[in-house]
């Protein structure tokens, strides 16, 4: 175990040029998440139009991982649909909970593979899930929204 | 005299584990330790987790993120995992650390009286306990009846130290807000029937908790099977050390109640203005775990999962029929409790003729056999059956035949020695 | 670079007390401990006194007349003894064992909230804290301010990282019924004036605590030259077990206020309708007690009253003047605190430029060094400072100066990764 | 140790017959006793006349100890003035705390020297003190309610 297998290089990128940082509107949703063991914090907004994610912007003070875990997040579910990003979310989180074990599949999670160091210290990996917890309860409320207003459409 | 029995757990390995039992008190006399009920002794694999917890991982937990933090952390949250499995706790989130026992039925009596409607309890509300109750199981419901101007109520014991349940249903009604008992009473052995006391609370939608103090370390414990709200039971009498207890909670429940204490750890956010708090298990820790307690807790639970609990329960069941059956042939002793073995614990509580009980408990320990004499910290079960104290033998996992006729030997010559 | 110090204590020779401190991580790195803020190591001496407490005495104290039983017994209040002279306490019965400092205060603060006036908190009544509290002394206050109704105020912090006492005598007021403050912060590492708030306190009639649970372990703690009412601190940060705190309080105080959990040990005379409260200490421990602890307390007091605690505060002081010196010296670094060895702890906590704290402490356990990152459990002193969290390095008397360098070392290679 | 230290013939006698036992009237002052540790009771009474001791009369639950130590008490301070049976108590006291190394003056203590031994019990010293408590108690009461009543009088 080394520290560098958890700051590859495209997490220190992210860290230090994050996308899609800052708060926008319009938004259907906006959540606030705290990592109460480090204080980590994000902001989150979605928006969601037909059934897609058309944004995710966010405000977030934290470490190099849960700020370059939500920069790769929003990469990798913006202009996508919710039931795709949604599978994306859980192939990432199947990565932080494999201690470094598994081989992530580059073609789903792109930048997020680099990930993959992170999941060998357990102090790290809600860290590195803060970003993807936030979208995902976000995103949840802002699909119920939608479709409380138009009963027709439903969160897959 | 001796009963041929099928004891299926190897006792004199077992006992080789426990170094305290080869101690010899007053001069020559072997340890004869017959007080199991108060304390159990604990295994060299409990003492070996705790003096590696402490000489290699020694680290506050949580909160940090170097090697000796994410050890301990891994070895206490390892603990809470071992204990969730122990007691088929549904969720490890199910498992709260206390300090022991009676911090654990504090907790539920308080989060319980505080909490929200429809929980928490007013005037006009009723806890109902029972007269057989440890006082850890009484005079929290006591405090909290005063603070909160419910009202406390109890059941009854038969002649033959059984819960007189005979009139449930006009003991439990529509204005019990909380049903608490023991499972395993520590002063008359008594199983008491919790199937037909959950059923009954639940018709009224009373919540359940079960003070299993007795249970835990004697036989196998599920809470699932249980259907109780509340399980508390404590470490240093199931092989682990002193410093920790457990309070086990449903899920949905324990998350609808208020904190118990307030500190480190158990938030999630603090401004001076307002707190918000963790997640379950952690919203009841507050402050610093016991954590090589906690550790020492997981290694007794794996060395008695090891054993297997069936068994545990096997070879106290016929140590206790064997120590009935020789007790009450003793001149003058008079069993206070179920006098069979059928749902009964490996507490046998006695007098014996007029003796006071501390000195009968006095000579024996002369002879080297350690019991307990007095109360019992159920000071109402005494008063119920006309006795000032009693005498009390406990058996564990390493008691043997051969002490229970060492103890028998002793009482002859207490009545010699009072003659 | 390195100051002429006086270092009375011979360190290396400690340092072989504490085999933890012998441990290498990632592979070859000796380990460097600079998390002693968190929890200390225990010598060998606390760790065997608990050994022999539970393979040769084990029992359960008060209520047992047999040879473990009154060992144990004797051992458990023996710690008691020596705890109270660590304090110089004027009475052993002001001596009271909790699981941790998180529940002596929150001990303290349920029962004052409990207790019958001119004691007791109800609306219109003030408590006043500071802005500098480890959360274990906010939020219990927070709770009971809650549940009676009383109004929360606090003391803010200046930007040198004091107390702003500036306005002592508009914060404590004739409504002030409980000052409670911390005496050595775990974040900032300043020392506070107990002595002017006390006066105030005193002044209007308030009530004064004191969170001692960063002094007990680092300077000489006199409870009566303190003047407070009640003192709390915890085991696991002097060098002692965890699971163990204590809560001192005055004789007089402790007798006027009600218990806090109600059960076994703590009681006079249960009957079902009503109980009967244990004198001091008993009537506020309830249940087992954390025997083995305790005993692990008393083995650590006299290792560190062997030592002397005035020779032990004096070999921080000299650790602390010249980490602060070296610390400064770094490119970019800024203390979050008092930055001068003056009435200041050894806990130093600092921001690196703008790399995250966690991401500066992982590069440090990488190199073997433990520091602590985050919140430290005082959120509001972050936020004063407008910092998302710290990096936190503290000392104990087993601390060197060449981990002071070894610190500021590897502080060097983080910039350089980071870079 | 051995337990005969303890279990003094004396002892044993007092037990079996114990003196003064049964709750008389008239009194001045009735307290009700109880050790925690071990469940002894003893509810006690006590008539104090002109400034001596008349009366002792007592009701009692509790080990050989304990009823020894209270009629063995009895003999002790019945008939004698307070301000006697006072330094009589205090020596008794200090016996029992003497860890069976004292030399009890018997000129003071009369049958109570016999439990010398007891002293060596840490756990049974409570029940034989259990009644002096309970006399100390009832006397200061009767002395402080004949002193109010008669200003002039005072305890020793
Ligand atoms: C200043 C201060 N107060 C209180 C506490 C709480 O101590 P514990 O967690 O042992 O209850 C701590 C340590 O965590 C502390 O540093
Ligand atoms: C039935 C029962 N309940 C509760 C307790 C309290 O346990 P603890 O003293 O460890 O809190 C005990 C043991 O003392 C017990 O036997």
């Amino acid at each position: 175990m080394n520290v560098e297998t958890m700051y590859q290089e495209i997490i220190l990128d992210h860290y230090r040029s994050p996308h899609h940082k800052g708060l926008r509107e319009p938004f259907d949703a906006e959540v606030h998440h705290v990592n109460p063991t480090c204080g980590d914090e994000v902001t989150l907004r979605v928006r969601v139009e037909d059934g897609v994610v058309t944004d995710v912007s966010y405000d977030s003070l934290g470490c190099s991982i849960s700020q370059a875990s939500t920069s790769v997040m929003t990469d990798l579910v913006v202009g996508r649909p919710v039931a795709d990003a949604l599978r994306t979310h859980d192939e990432f989180l199947q990565l932080m909970q494999s201690r470094g074990e598994s081989e992530p599949d580059e073609d789903v999670l792109e930048d997020a593979v680099a990930f993959v160091g992170v999941s060998r210290y357990p102090a790290r990996i809600k860290c590195a899930l803060l970003g993807w917890m936030a979208w995902k309860d976000a995103t949840a409320q802002a699909v119920a929204a939608a479709s409380s207003s138009a009963p027709t459409e439903e969160m897959a | 005299m001796t009963t041929p029995l099928a004891v299926a757990l190897d006792v004199e390995r077992i006992r080789k584990d426990f170094p305290i039992l080869d101690r010899v008190v007053h001069g020559d006399k072997p340890l004869v330790y017959l007080d199991n009920a108060a304390t159990s002794h604990k295994p060299t694999q409990v003492l070996d987790a705790v003096h590696d917890y402490y000489t290699v991982h020694n680290a506050n937990v949580h909160r940090g993120i170097h090697v000796l933090a994410e050890e301990a952390t891994a070895l206490y949250e390892g603990a809470r995992d071992k204990v969730a499995t122990f007691i088929n706790a549904a969720d490890r989130g199910e498992v709260v650390f206390t300090k022991n026992a009676t911090e654990s039925i504090n907790l539920a009596a308080n989060v319980i009286a505080w909490a929200a409607p429809p929980l928490g309890l007013s005037p006009g509300d009723e806890v109902v306990i029972t007269e057989m109750e440890h006082h850890s199981n009484i005079v929290p419901w006591q405090l909290v009846c005063e603070r909160t101007g419910a009202t406390l109520r109890w059941f009854g014991i038969t002649d033959d130290g059984r819960l007189d349940l005979s009139d449930i249903d006009r003991v439990i009604t529509e204005r019990t807000k909380v049903v608490s008992f023991v499972l395993v009473s520590n002063i008359l052995g008594t199983v008491n029937p919790a199937a037909e006391i959950v059923r009954r609370a639940r018709e009224v939608g009373a919540l359940v908790v079960i003070d299993a103090s007795q249970a835990a370390p004697h036989l196998p414990l599920d809470v699932q099977a249980l259907g109780a709200d509340l399980v508390a039971f404590t470490g240093h009498k199931m092989c682990g050390p002193t410093g920790i207890g457990v309070l086990w909670g449903r899920k949905q429940l324990l998350e609808e109640l208020p904190p118990f204490l307030g500190g480190g750890e158990m938030i999630e956010l603090v401004t001076m203005q307002r707190s918000t708090y963790a997640a379950l298990p952690h919203k009841f820790e507050a402050g610093t775990p016991p954590v090589a307690q906690a550790v020492g807790l997981g290694a007794a639970v794996d060395y008695l999962s090891g054993l297997g609990m069936e068994r545990v329960a096997e070879h106290e069941h016929a140590i206790t029929a064997y120590a009935l059956d020789r007790l009450q042939a003793v001149d003058g002793l008079r069993v206070i409790g179920p006098t069979t073995p059928d749902a009964r614990g490996a507490a046998i509580s006695f007098v014996l003729g007029d003796l006071h009980p501390h000195d009968v408990g006095q000579v024996l320990d002369e002879l080297g056999i350690a019991v307990r004499v007095g109360h019992h910290c159920a000071r109402p079960v005494c008063e119920r059956f006309g006795v000032p104290a009693t005498t009390r033998a406990s058996f564990h996992l390493y008691s043997t035949l051969g002490e229970v006729d060492a103890l028998v030997a002793g009482l002859d010559q207490v009545r010699r020695f009072f003659r």
